[in-house]
């Protein structure tokens, strides 16, 4: 199973291992943290909701394409439910023959999930207060679609 | 026709509510977010939000069926 | 310690702890795996030699330079002896406040420790034959370099 | 004067040692290294060598002295 969400904490070691290939000869991972500040609040944790009938399909078809434009093996998991300081929000894991591709995929991969896996976040702040936060630029999957949507609808 | 609504992170605070049934008979999804946008007073335009309709993503454009799961999905903020 | 040479088995779970900070969002790591083939050959091991009177200064003089590039904290190791398929011979970690600078670093780090890390490495093969691999390009540090040296020998 | 040569990865396995001491009288790299490349059949040429002094890396064009311990690298393959 290429993606899963789960509630559990992330453990990277055991997901590492589940790529180790002997054909393999380079192996690049990101992990997205949970800072302890965002744009200059105290942050004291965070909930992460999905759309959980969704999620996989949009997860699937990234990695797809990730697969397609590099020779990789990915892996993805995302956490939900509520996240302490320090915790792994996100993983991807790549292998392939050679590094120029594991860096481009797992880049391509997390950029990608950032924009498309239908996921929100909640700031719960050390002063008690909270907020959805979003990111500056519309959620839109890309340039070219922001552009459609734009055109369709005067907007 | 009936439609059910799925609200997710904002909307789902802002609206009270992980999901409702509506009774409809303007298949338009921009008229249907207009009408929940004034009664829960969500912060973004249509064209700001993605749509699903039955777990599938759609266009803002596609009509609506009796029997439809809908969701607005405001900005992902994954990761 | 940003850098060691060691000839124990790399654990990248131990490395990775030591990156971990609160105010760090991001964490990209990247290893450098054993393959099991290479060039159309099959590979028994690997014995990797260093020069290790110089290999520190030339780490640090790599992790300083994406440190100062990029915002961001970096770790280095690699591994010297004898390797055996599906072992890591190098590993990198970077951590940041955004993901952008840990791929960038990450990526610049391994990247130049590839052409300047004073580090070779003997491939022995399944049919009992061994051979000093070589990349195809000249391991000067970089291309300005190569000219340096081309327009000073006439070679 | 003397100089301390250290071998390593191909040049040692050719030269069947880890380093040695030679007594010069020519100071330049590249005399030095033409006499143990026709010496060990070293493949390389001067120039597709880096050139290590005293355990930092130098120009080829240095000039030896007394007491130096020179590496000459072949090509870097690690990771």
């Amino acid at each position: 199973m290429k993606f899963s969400l789960t509630d559990q904490i992330i453990d990277p070691t055991a997901l590492r291992a589940k790529l180790l290939a002997p054909a393999a000869g380079a192996y690049c991972s990101y992990e997205g943290w949970v800072r302890n500040h965002n744009e200059g609040k105290d942050v004291a944790e965070l909930h992460y909701s999905s759309y959980a009938a969704l999620a996989p399909s949009i997860a699937a078809a990234i990695i797809d394409e990730a697969e397609a434009k590099f020779s990789i093996e990915a892996a993805l998991v995302h956490r939900i439910g509520a996240l302490q300081v320090g915790d792994i929000a996100v993983w991807v894991g790549v292998t392939a023959h050679h590094r120029g591709d594991t860096f481009l995929a797992c880049r391509y991969i997390i950029d990608n999930v950032k924009h498309r896996l239908p996921i929100w976040k909640k700031e719960l702040y050390t002063d008690g207060s909270a907020a959805w936060v979003e990111n500056k630029h519309c959620g839109c999957t890309d340039q070219a679609n922001l552009e459609h949507h734009l055109l369709h609808h005067g907007h | 026709m009936q439609i059910k609504i799925l609200y997710f992170a904002q909307l789902a605070d802002l609206s009270g509510k992980p999901e409702e049934q509506v009774e409809l008979t303007d298949p338009s999804l921009e008229a249907l977010y207009q009408s929940i946008q004034a009664k829960y007073h969500f912060p973004h335009t249509f064209t700001q939000l993605q749509i699903a309709v039955n777990h599938q993503l759609s266009s803002h454009q596609k009509p609506l069926k009796d029997g439809d799961e809908i969701a607005f999905l405001p900005p992902m903020t994954s990761g």
